[in-house]
């Protein structure tokens, strides 16, 4: 595998780096100490210099990007609630992937889950170097751990949003610990490892549509229906408490989207600036997609709805921006801005479920459209720069990424939830739920004058 | 004495506080509050969540002041605070015993 | 003209880089694919980094950047309004940068607009570079189109703060499309494209003095004339509603612009160093001197206040970093903070226009003064690194091209203003002002407790 | 003594980079216009963007992540206070750093303080480089410079913490001066300078545990004792105003502090990876501890805590990130964090001083055991990589550098505030500090409605 | 007429206006507030620092009406307010001697 | 029964709290109010524009209580509360005709 993926990029035309990437991703677990050693490159500073700079967007899209974005959009009551859901999810998992989880995702044989050898990054120096998509090219190994780990991290935080503003802290914290080790770490071993199922499956998933997107989105959903609707939902008004938040939430993720897509890619070469602006002009679309199709359809056009359109728009970026023209982006981000807004709106409110934040709407919707996408807007009769062959089939292959993530998620989210409710519970007292969970599960208050 | 208080729409305060400074009014406690009532039954969207909402922004406006000129300052009050449309707001008068002034110990009248 | 430009950065001496960075500022535009096959320079991934690092710091600038210092001070029931007309029109100019932007500004051989030749784009790939000022040093042309994009897009986005609080979302959005496309793009060409008329003159404008802030500030100015004055202007105070997002908004400004003014020098070089400190230290300059200046003139010194001197400091640097040595820069810093509270304090209040955010008196002025002080700090003899001959006759052309970006920018916006009141119209019904553009233009509230 | 690190880098084992790094903090001071010239050494454009990418995240530390972490803890009638003392004294000791700051700490051959050869930076052009730990690579000695700047500025804004709320903004101003010139620049000195004392006596310190932590934490808490507790300390309730603030503050902290950390290598290296993954891992760590130490200890885990944690793990980590195994930075953050959890509880309690913002307890006291924690978690025998003999005698010479510290510091602090007591005074009445110090000191509210 | 002053937990607002919605009130007026009472004494803790928590947030919600439904109007909002524990709050009644709709000019029990 | 109702300067609660606890008050509500009264008129400056402050920000403190404390309590707050400076705030004492602890179902001067 690794040789033929070798053959392809060495074609050298750009154009098929598009599948390369995909193909590729799991290259750096195969960047062993000693393999490092024989080849002996060394890093460019300026992959290793934007690799870190990737790393940290990605931290600042959790917090306090995500923070924010989630924390704008709950009641004031559960401000305190939703950011340390995300905070120390985050915190948390960052740990648990040093742990055992990079050695569970990137190292072993197993093609659905690594083993423990690298447990607590065990052999790994600051000299050893992870492969990257190019021959020859590589970066240290400490910095894929870090960037990895924020992925590993967002994802989980991401998923959250669905059961906010009703779920005990504590359900909370070991749902995560149960759902990073059983759905994210095999979901992201399936897609970016070399013998993961998907990958084989040729699977184009640049930088985590299914991986993150759908697998939140799923998660989030599940959640929602397992935990129930939040006391009021539907009779009492569930406005969000700060909209300036959301703002400032859904600009840093757009900020730091850039280090979640552009530096999925793994270098700072002329690949990137493709990505780059396929994330920025995507999401600009979006933005303008929804906001428009708000004040057609709805009256008026809301800065929580352009935040949304943001979120909408680099979600579906994210499977498809090494693939897409930036004029495919600019479609799949009118397209995806006006889908997503009438999953928020039409389909949540045909199918009553209460996912508190939208993680569904947003991010499983979202992400569909992105993954799918890559086989329509990424063939080279569309602009693209995809590198398979034909459109149908590439749907299709697509379409089967979509729905093992989908299954694997919500079965995994299903048992997570069950087991807590069967042993800590779900859900805080009515009355707390009511009162806030800010001061019943933390203790505090958001705001004092 | 008697004190006026008024349920207004936010924005109508400043007109509001100039009408009645011309009536003699020397001061005024104002108070952020929300209110139901007709004015509720308009819809509010959040993403696609669509609410009712019940209660909406309003200015609570305190004026005690002597029983004589009462009934200038509510007429003042309602004439500036009207646009006909349903949520214009209302205005209570109930009896004061005594008001002190802290500064000065002043009561009665005085310290209106 | 390029020859001539490939000389002097020939010569050597870094000292010659301050002028030449002006004149070339253009030379990515001839970048061709043929010509960049032909030399075939591969971009130095330390560029690329830094690139892609300056564009998303100057989207940092505007959202959330931009949104929350203009949405401080605006009264709380227009917090939404101004956000989105910041969020939307970022979003909006970057979809029409890409679609027709970059061809009209950096393609085609006409002296005030070029063509649409590069309509969405089209004939650039991923391969393709753009030319630095540096001889064989290029950056992936994408990188460097979605660099250009971000500040078509906050140039437009900086204009609206001057009739903030009393204009419909539809008005603000056909202005900016207007302006974008007959102001700032034209202007844009003037100073940076090779056959501009004022790039010939010999302008100095090393970020976009001219381009983006005199023509911002000119555009809020005459916007606020045609708009006209807030209802109760003078009489109702209208206090900032929230002086900690200024701050905030303030201090992502600060950070962001690093990209700005570093990023226009499409290097990370020795030069870029300069750039930096200079940027760091005249801002810090220019917040010292207006909190004393505001101490001591008007009894306290205000946080508004000192955000305010980071900005006045930051556009006042924006054309004059490149030549200016840090002690030059300290100095302008000084003088711009005390100038700019001048203008917003007194000028205004003698001239008694409502420019809701001071856009004429803090980047207007702000960039005039840091134009014609390119001319005179930046003289060896003050110890700059101009590579001019002498004081006088530089002045005379750095004035040139201040007063053209002036009187270009001001008939265009007259213009547009024009259109739009007898069309669309300009204003909502004083009622809809008065209640609150967030919920009548918007159909939301800021805040919920 | 220079001669003796070549020496050491040249092994060119990783291993010994870790005390190597200590050693040649101080390498830039010496490379001096003319060295450079002769081996004439270009910097690599990764490092140069890396660095000036660290050099805006430590901005953004300060302005506004510092602000907004220190604002959202203060009562909201003093929120502008502190913003203002923090963005007013990071401005103007960003400006003092370039006019004789950088000459004293980094120029001349004293043991304590240099001289005033680079008054204003006279002899630096753009041309000049800086030496970094390794031979033969350099960075812009303006990044160098900027990047320093930040050090001096953040170290100082730190230490207002203590004495929040309670005191005049003029006399902030003085302390920071006073204390900036007598405290910070020699303590850089001693410990970055090869000359120095401390840097003699081969204490390890990679990002400034010992000059930026320890020294601010003991002017804190001096700064507190001195001006005394805040009125109503101790019956008054105090709660933070806006935790949220608090979050978004540590937030920005934790990523701006990648700059701090990893910036202090000055390269883009493998071994920046290192330091990288201990700076995010650690404090990830500090994160869960302080939340579940809350849990257990006092029944909630709560948001201010799991921030608090964050800025604890970050303050250990700060000295060590350089000689610690991820795991080992794992280890300093679980025991960081429960040890600031005790020291802002319970020793705060015991003692009965008002430091408002916890200065000592999280900065001082988490600086004190990231300090030693290099001596014992460095060391190979526990999975580290510092290059010293033994636990113990190292253990000495940590211990010698913080004591160093805290004397000189608190003295330094001592000094300055009698002289601001006896002259301009150190406290607004008391009327004023109740009434809130906005007000008071800056004419202004934080918000309005 | 009489004005029915409630402080009550803010979480109870939505039982409170649909119970008293049933008896037929038509405008509600709520204020954000913070009381002391004797819920007082539990204490708060900011990283290290415990506190003495003297003032809880609490509703305001002000009803005027006529004298007649005022005593089934307290029987409910007691009644849904009540949890048992200390902090559930206070009604008070006070006399109002004129109430006004500012949109209608009408006053009197029309206006209530 | 009576409600106090006084109009203070925000920094001042603590004291007034701590005054009136002495003279067995068990229950406060505190309401954040701006106010104008004869301290408006000075200005402030946000970057360069002046303004007339005509509101500022001020606390409404509600005591209701039976009417034999009232006078030692007014006199208590009227002291504490007192700088001598125009903005020190008003007191004023109004009637009320029930009270009714939701908790517990007590009635008059049990529920003060
Ligand atoms: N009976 C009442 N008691 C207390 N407040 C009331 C009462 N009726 C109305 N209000 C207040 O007056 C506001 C305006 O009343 P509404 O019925 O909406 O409009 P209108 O008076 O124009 O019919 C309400 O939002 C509420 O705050
Ligand atoms: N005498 C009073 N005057 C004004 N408000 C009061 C009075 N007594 C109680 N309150 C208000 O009622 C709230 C609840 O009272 P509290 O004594 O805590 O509970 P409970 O009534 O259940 O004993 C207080 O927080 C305060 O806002
Ligand atoms: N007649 C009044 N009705 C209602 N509130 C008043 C009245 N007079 C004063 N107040 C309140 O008292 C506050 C202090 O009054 P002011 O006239 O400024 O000071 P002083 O009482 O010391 O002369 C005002 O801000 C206002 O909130």
């Amino acid at each position: 595998m690794h040789q033929e993926d070798k053959k392809r990029t060495k074609g050298g035309s750009w154009l098929t780096r598009g599948l390369g990437a995909m193909l590729l991703m799991m290259g750096p677990a195969l960047a062993l100490a000693q393999e490092a050693a024989e080849a002996a490159p060394v890093p460019n500073k300026g992959d290793t210099a934007w690799m870190m700079v990737c790393t940290l967007l990605v931290i600042m899209m959790a917090v306090p990007g995500l923070a924010l974005f989630y924390g704008g959009m709950v009641r004031a009551k559960n401000m305190l609630s939703i950011s340390m859901q995300v905070f120390v999810t985050f915190s948390l998992l960052t740990v648990l992937w040093v742990v055992y989880g990079y050695s569970l995702a990137f190292n072993g044989t197993g093609q659905w889950i690594g083993d423990f050898s690298r447990f607590l990054l065990s052999g790994i120096t600051a000299d050893s170097n992870a492969a990257t998509f190019s021959e020859g090219v590589v970066i240290p190994e400490y910095v894929f751990v870090a960037f990895q780990a924020t992925f590993a991290a967002i994802t989980t935080a991401l998923a959250v949003g669905g059961f906010a503003e009703r779920t005990k802290f504590s359900a909370v914290l070991v749902f995560a610990v149960i759902w990073f080790t059983f759905s994210y770490l095999p979901i992201a071993r399936m897609v970016w490892f070399t013998e993961g199922f998907l990958f084989k499956a040729g699977a184009l998933d640049y930088a985590g549509g299914t991986v993150v997107h759908i697998n939140a989105g799923i998660a989030g959903l599940v959640g929602a229906l397992m935990v129930g609707k939040r006391t009021g939902y539907g009779t009492v008004a569930m406005p969000p408490h700060n909209v300036p938040y959301v703002m400032i939430g859904a600009a840093l993720l757009w900020v730091g989207w850039f280090g979640f897509n552009v530096g999925s890619g793994l270098e700072a070469n002329n690949g990137a600036g493709l990505v780059f602006l396929n994330t920025f002009v995507c999401t600009a679309a979006a933005v303008s997609a929804w906001t428009f199709g708000e004040w057609i359809f709805r009256g008026k056009p809301t800065m929580l709805g352009a935040a949304s359109g943001a979120v909408a728009g680099l979600v579906a970026i994210t499977p498809s921006c090494g693939v897409l023209s930036p004029g495919g982006a600019i479609i799949l981000g009118l397209v995806v801005g006006l889908i997503c807004l009438w999953a928020v709106a039409g389909l949540k409110k045909s199918l009553g479920y209460d996912d508190s934040l939208d993680v569904f709407g947003v991010h499983a919707v979202g992400g569909i459209v992105g993954a799918l996408s890559c086989a329509i807007l990424g063939h080279p009769s569309l602009g693209g720069v995809g590198a398979f062959e034909s459109i149908g089939p590439q749907l299709v292959i697509q379409a089967e990424g979509v729905l093992i993530t989908i299954v694997w998620s919500a079965v995994v989210t299903a048992i997570a939830f069950l087991l807590i409710k069967v042993t800590i519970g779900l859900r805080p007292s009515e009355e707390a739920e009511r009162e806030g969970l800010d001061t019943n599960e933390h203790g505090e208050r958001a705001y004092e004058s | 004495m008697k004190m006026i208080t008024a349920i207004i729409r936010p924005w109508k305060l400043d007109d509001l506080q100039m009408a009645v400074a011309r009536l003699g009014v020397q001061g005024i406690t104002v108070t952020e509050v929300t209110g139901y009532g007709r004015q509720r039954g308009h819809s509010e969207h959040y993403r696609g969540s669509e609410y009712q909402v019940e209660f909406v922004p309003k200015l609570r406006v305190e004026i005690v002041l002597d029983e004589a000129s009462s009934e200038a300052v509510v007429e003042a009050i309602s004439n500036v605070c009207r646009t006909g449309k349903t949520g214009d707001g209302k205005i209570f008068l109930a009896p004061v015993g005594e008001a002190v002034r802290i500064r000065t110990r002043e009561s009665g009248a005085a310290a209106a």
